[in-house]
């Protein structure tokens, strides 16, 4: 992913097969969807969200543990690939979180009645989330020194990404303090075509995932990339300052340059 | 005159504007403050609903303190406060600019804290032109308060914490009135909105009129 | 004629303790005057108490014709006052705060420009952050901002300071300019020998009373330069 | 090591005492929080009584990053941090320090809230040990916390705004575990009081853990 | 024996713009170094970059034996750096920071007394809090709490600023005993023709390298005073 090689594009083969597979991929998720899986027998259509609800919580799962994996390496080995890959999967994370939210209170509302339930562990952890990635872009969009600010931003990813076990084990934690669904991918109860609704969901979701992390990955990446160049040129103009100051002295220095 | 309190109102906007502040920090503040009394209340989202218009206004307060201090900071912080009154610009022209300036930024984050609260706590509105009409009085209330009160709490070096307690007290019967206001506009409370409006304007008015007249004194002083 | 400004037995409380305690000066138009004395003597109150921004306890004042007990806030516009502070938003770039300031003070902007030549922020200076500058470019845009103001009373507090040596050159031809120009110049500063100006009159001060005055008679008798 | 913590809140905590800066101004300003939400909430005292965990602990917060901000500043507004940095003091030290001063202070005001809540809002303490031990743990959990956040904030001119937004959502569990459990001690709410001081211990552990280890990378860049 | 301060082809960026660019140079025990320049030529990076307080971008260096680039912390106890900021406590007194910073850098009471009454710090001043000193006193205590700290490193921004003529020639007197106690001093100044100094070597920097240096050969020899 490092070498990009047309500057002033973002995307390559890999991109583009992807962009593709989705093309082709939400159709037919829609027409699963809606048209060939059946409706639940208590939600009713609302059943439907569960093929974009899903998937997106899943992925927002990887993509702050991708941001909590990057902070780590970041930290520890001071490369800007990590940073770039930190803040780009939270950017996505964000959206992700964001329509785990927005779908999640659609479908609430014909389910359990409301469009929000404040003492519901999941949708409070989960809310706790999405604002934890928004304090942790509203840090990196901080105008100042970017070492310094990559290196803080890390700290605060870190952070959010311990937050991820305990969204996801909320449920069982606290049993009793949630209207949400407990884990039923897992017990087998979803009929055969449901379920490979949900998977292609999840892989669609996944695809969408990478693709979206490698276009902002590389615009994360050309953006320091012209910052870089354009700091070329300030260093020339520096050291020019130095050089302008007093001619005679520069002499004498490169004569010392030369001992050394 | 207005051309000065013009140009010190653009200032302060431009380094709100320039640390990104608002759409970055104030907005998800304002958000954050609404879902920490959601937690906290973990009422049933009638009770939200109806103390909404409490909380909106109580969190307006509480962020307009946070506005505020950045406001006087900006003068203080290198003393370009001494650099102002040494400028031919009138004491008036300063109080109307920082006003200004603090009556912009509260506004806009009226407007996002409203998006988030009908949002999040699933509010209607009845009476739109209530709502505005009380926002746009009780802000100028709280902007003329907030900027006399900012200079008065400064140079002690301790104006974190006197500030907040100055202020509140005066602040009070907006809140309330506004309160009330919103209440009839959302159609919560069976209370005559207009009539409080009215009572908020004559505060604002007074306050501002005071403020006018105090800030120069304030401004002989420091 | 009468001095520009003129103090007589001035005391000035900051909090309880009295910087100034009994200062009698007088200075007339045009004129160049240093203030030296130790580390605490009041020099930096004096210059606060001519601009108008201390209150005097004891003793009468005027500056401008303005009486400083009565009329404290007409005073203040007359006069430019360069502090141990800069005065500058430290969120502005180097060119916004020159344009603030210049529009505040009613100068053009080609005023404005030549100001920024004269101190020399111009090129990538202009798009600094003040914030970000190094001190003695903070003091040279600080400097700027009080070319631009043309003020009628220069109160430099130290203007000398973290200057380099051409920088502190300068700082001593806009000082003479200033002073041909008609106005009256109030330097404090440990540098007084660095000033490098030909006719100077030096007031030492201690204690928050002045203490020694080469120039006493020469004030009194109100020669204009 | 300790020793050098010591100093170090002592000196903060001398600092907050000269100013009297808890005595006549945090003080005042917890008491007006509790009574602008008895006017915005204008509830009846049942209501009251069952909402003030929740506001104790919203109020607690709000006020905490007013005291965490002066922490800072503590160290900023001259640049004394450097110093520190200089010293033979170890950033474990400078952490524990700080946090130990912020932690006191806080518990302080937590005595004094707790008492205006009591005598305003009418409420009685069933289970003493409960709400002392949940005080403690909380206050042990925002200090830590807070300390980490409030070097984090720090140095790019916006502190002011950052500092809630980044701190607050990580706050939050700590508001909701300490609500219950308060709920729990005031008779109000059927939770079992003590597994949610469990689940508070954990995170003051893990927070304060976090802390110490990430306080030094980022006094590191300063 | 290995020089104190060993910096190759160091570049240090604050925010993005390149404060030194490519700044090599020697210091050895016991040297006494001047360090001049235009403003904003990057003497204060210099300082607060050998004090450890920077990352450094490219090239090497080393302090007291410490690679900058991987024990940055460990050379920061080391040295003591009076910057433009005083790094003093506003709401406490003159005694209570001195005896903070003292206790802090383990001195002895006795230490903290001797170190206040040469910088004249006795008397009314002990009980004043910092908040309300002149500019020149506050130096005063800032420079005393170095003198407590006993730093093997002296890394001096504009030691003179601000101080009255007794006040300069103490800090030239100081800077002196320290070197004779085997410390390194770097100073930073506009004022070097004032610095009373025997036996100085002389670096000016612009643009962030080094243009001249009179003593080069004199730090690679590593005579030790
Ligand atoms: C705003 C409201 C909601 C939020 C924030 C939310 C959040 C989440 C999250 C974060 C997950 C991922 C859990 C995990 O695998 O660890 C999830 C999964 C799920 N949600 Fe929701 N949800 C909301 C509303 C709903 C509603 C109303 C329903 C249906 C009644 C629902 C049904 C499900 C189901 C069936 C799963 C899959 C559980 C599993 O198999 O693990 N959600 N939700
Ligand atoms: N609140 C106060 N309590 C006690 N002393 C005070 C207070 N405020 C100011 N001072 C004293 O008043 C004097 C102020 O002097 P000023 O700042 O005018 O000195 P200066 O001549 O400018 O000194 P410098 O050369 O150091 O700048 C100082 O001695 C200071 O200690
Ligand atoms: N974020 C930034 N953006 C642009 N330029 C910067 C930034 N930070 C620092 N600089 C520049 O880096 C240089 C810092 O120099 P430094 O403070 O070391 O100067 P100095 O030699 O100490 O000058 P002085 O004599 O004025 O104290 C200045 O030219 C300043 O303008
Ligand atoms: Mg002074
Ligand atoms: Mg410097």
């Amino acid at each position: 992913m490092q070498n990009v090689r047309n500057p002033n594009l973002t995307s390559s083969k890999g991109t583009r097969f992807m962009g593709f597979l989705l093309l082709v991929g939400v159709p037919t998720l829609v027409l699963f969807a809606f048209f060939l899986t059946p409706e639940d027998d208590n939600m009713e259509d609302a059943v439907r969200l569960l093929y974009i609800h899903v998937p997106m919580a899943i992925f927002a799962y990887v993509a702050v543990i991708t941001t909590g994996i990057g902070s780590i390496f970041y930290l520890w080995k001071k490369s800007r690939w990590w940073d770039t890959v930190a803040h780009a999967s939270a950017e996505i994370g964000l959206i992700f979180c964001g329509l785990v939210l927005v779908t999640g209170s659609i479908w609430g509302r014909p389910t359990w009645n409301t469009w929000w339930e404040w003492g519901d562990v999941r949708l409070v952890t989960t809310l706790v989330l999405f604002l934890m990635l928004l304090g942790y872009l509203a840090l990196r969009q901080v105008p100042a020194n970017p070492d310094l600010r990559a290196k803080r931003a890390s700290v605060v990813g870190i952070i959010v990404a311990i937050n991820i076990p305990i969204v996801n084990r909320s449920v069982e934690w606290w049993e009793n303090s949630t209207l949400h669904q407990q884990s039923s991918l897992t017990d087998g109860k979803l009929e055969d075509l449901t379920l490979f609704t949900l998977f292609l969901g999840l892989i669609l979701a996944g695809v969408c995932y990478l693709w979206l992390m490698t276009h902002r990955f590389r615009v994360g990446w050309l953006q320091t990339e012209i910052e870089n160049e354009g700091a070329i040129g300030v260093l020339q103009e520096r050291i020019a300052e130095g050089t302008a100051s007093s001619t005679e002295t520069i002499i004498k220095e490169d004569g010392e340059g030369e001992v050394r | 005159m207005l051309r000065d309190a013009w140009l010190i109102a653009q200032k302060d906007l431009r380094i709100e504007i320039r640390s990104r502040i608002i759409t970055n920090q104030i907005a998800p503040y304002t958000l954050l403050i609404l879902v920490l009394f959601g937690f906290a209340l973990d009422a049933d989202i009638e009770t939200l609903r109806d103390t909404g218009p409490g909380l909106f206004w109580v969190s307006i307060l509480l962020v307009a303190i946070l506005a505020i201090q950045r406001a006087v900071d900006i003068e203080n912080s290198d003393s370009a406060q001494d650099r102002l009154l040494l400028s031919p610009v009138s004491s008036f022209s300063i109080y109307i600019g920082k006003t200004l300036g603090l009556f912009l930024q509260l506004l806009l984050l009226e407007v996002l804290m409203m998006i988030a609260m009908i949002a999040l706590f699933d509010s209607s509105v009845d009476d739109f032109l209530l709502v505005s009409a009380t926002g746009v009085i009780a802000t100028i209330a709280i902007a003329s308060t907030g900027t006399l009160y900012g200079v008065l709490a400064t140079g002690l070096g301790v104006r974190e914490t006197l500030l907040p307690i100055l202020l509140l007290p005066v602040l009070a019967p907006v809140v309330i009135g506004a309160t009330r206001a919103f209440g009839d506009a959302f159609g919560r409370v069976n209370a005559d909105g207009w009539a409080w409006v009215g009572l908020l304007s004559v505060v604002a008015v007074l306050y501002t009129l005071l403020g006018m007249l105090a800030y120069g004194q304030l401004l002989e002083e420091a | 004629m009468t001095p520009v400004i003129d103090l007589q037995n001035s005391m000035v409380l900051l909090g309880r303790f009295p910087a100034l305690t009994d200062l009698t000066m007088l200075a007339s138009k045009g004129e160049i005057i240093i203030v030296k004395g130790p580390n605490g003597a009041g020099k930096s109150t004096l210059l606060r108490l001519c601009a108008g921004l201390l209150p005097m306890k004891q003793g009468t004042g005027s500056v401008l014709g303005f009486d400083l007990t009565t009329e404290r806030m007409s005073v203040r516009p007359h006069v430019g006052l360069l502090g141990h502070k800069t005065g500058l938003y430290a969120d502005l770039t180097v060119e916004e705060n020159m344009g603030f300031w210049a529009q505040i003070s009613n100068a053009s902007s080609a005023d404005k420009r030549s100001a920024m030549d004269l101190l020399g922020l111009k090129g990538r200076l202009e798009s600094v952050c003040v914030r970000n500058l190094s001190e003695g470019q903070r003091r040279r845009v600080s400097l700027a901002t009080l070319v631009v103001q043309r003020p009628s009373i220069w109160l430099l507090d130290e203007p000398h300071a973290a200057l380099d040596k051409e920088g502190k050159e300068l700082v001593d031809s806009l000082i003479i300019e200033a002073s041909k120009a008609g106005a009256t110049v109030l330097i404090a500063s440990h540098e007084i020998d660095k000033v490098g100006l030909n006719q100077k009159r030096i007031i030492e001060i201690a204690g928050g009373s002045v203490v020694s005055d080469t120039g006493e008679s020469h004030g009194k008798e109100n020669n204009v330069t």
